[in-house]
């Protein structure tokens, strides 16, 4: 599956892009952040605190617990600050 | 019409190729945002700008398709820069027309407030101190909001000459 | 700054005159007012403006000075054409500049709403059946009438950066 | 004084400027047009309704009770229509 960061969380992580072998076990986003959080300490870090996260799965907005079954792409960033 | 570019625009001549032989527009709202050179009293050198391609896009038109939901509107462009860019740079471009003055206004408000908050960009800025990531203002956080606690009735009020829209072309 | 004058203008050119240089400008609304070819099912060949010269530059200085108080602004810039205007040519230009969005934005609405019926401009329509005189639109009235309504603590929750624009030399 | 006249009211009237003499006993703005009706019929027809005229003096929004002593230009015309 493809993971996509942005915005500090894409700095943090140190890249934007991500292609992951998910567990059948992580059905919504929230199993795919803690499988995430399992592999390294940087990402338990940076999902430590997940009311600062936002996610979009398949380039719309969606929220932790959004299955991730039909996911081609999965991405994971701050509030956005566009304008 | 969405647009994300690195490149900078020209706000005169892109109302103008909006507006020209469309004898039906009688009102142009235009908003054009720029990189300040400091926020809450820190210097600012450089903005830059990055954003989620593909993603960016689809919701730009539907916040176009939310706010042609609530308003009689003719053209409607948003032009959004990514990359670096200076204080003093443009970096982002909303412009609503429609028959009457109201509707244009209120649209090209709602555009920016909702792109704001509500579309994949971020910013980042640089300053004499290091680079830091900007976080989201609560002011635009509310002036998102309250567009949607505004009803569409509330909207219609402003909503002028639909009669005339159905009819164009 | 306020302008009344037969020529048209080059909107673009006159936002980029208005900022260059300015720095802490945020936000820059603009509205353009265009003579639409038909009003009420009647076609409109042209349009006519006559003003009150003399009294129309102080009462827009006026609607400014009255916007200041309102709003933190940094450049303002009215323009309204007098004279003979064809379908599609530009009437009224009105461009607010401010730290932030909202501030430009309101105040740019505030302009244009209070010149529509409170400064001394008079429209006359040619169509094909005759010339008439244009008469006030209730809904312009309203427009107008709603910023005297609205307290002047409504609209300080928009303006934001006033302590930096007190700075400003 | 100097008498001016906008949109339909300057139609109708036929002229834009005017410098009449004004009588001593019209005090303010609703004297100086009863004067102005009583001098000929097409006045008379312009002002029979006054809710739809609009006068300033010396270039400042007035009213029908606004005094005319110290007016040097006082302006008759309809609601105005600009933007």
């Amino acid at each position: 599956m493809r993971i996509l960061y942005f915005g500090w969380v894409r700095s943090k992580i140190g890249t934007g892009t991500q292609d992951i072998e998910v567990p059948n076990a992580a059905k919504n986003v929230r199993d795919l952040i803690n499988h995430l959080s399992s592999l390294d300490n940087t990402y338990e870090q940076v999902f430590r605190d997940l009311t600062v996260i936002r996610v979009a799965v398949n380039q719309e907005m969606a929220d932790m617990e959004t299955l991730i079954e039909d996911a081609k792409e999965i991405a994971l960033f701050p509030p956005m600050t566009g304008g | 019409m969405i647009r994300v570019q690195e490149e900078d625009f020209d706000a005169g001549k892109e109302i103008r190729a909006l507006t020209r032989g469309k004898k039906r527009i009688g009102g142009v709202a235009s908003f054009i945002g720029l990189v300040r050179e400091s926020t809450n009293n820190e210097t600012i050198s450089s903005l830059t700008l990055e954003h989620y391609p593909g993603m960016t896009e689809k919701i730009l038109e539907q916040i176009e398709k939310d706010a042609r939901e609530r308003w009689s509107l003719h053209e409607v462009l948003v032009i959004h820069r990514i990359g670096r860019m200076e204080p003093g740079e443009q970096i982002v471009l909303v412009v609503t027309t429609s028959a009457h003055r109201e509707a244009a206004l209120k649209s090209c408000q709602f555009l920016i407030d909702k792109l704001k908050t509500g579309a994949p960009f971020w910013k980042q800025e640089d300053t004499p101190k290091g680079s830091h990531w900007v976080t989201e203002r609560p002011d635009d956080i509310n002036a998102s909001e309250r567009w949607d606690t505004e009803t569409k009735a509330e909207c219609a009020r402003f909503n002028h000459g639909s009669g005339d829209l159905t009819k164009a072309s």
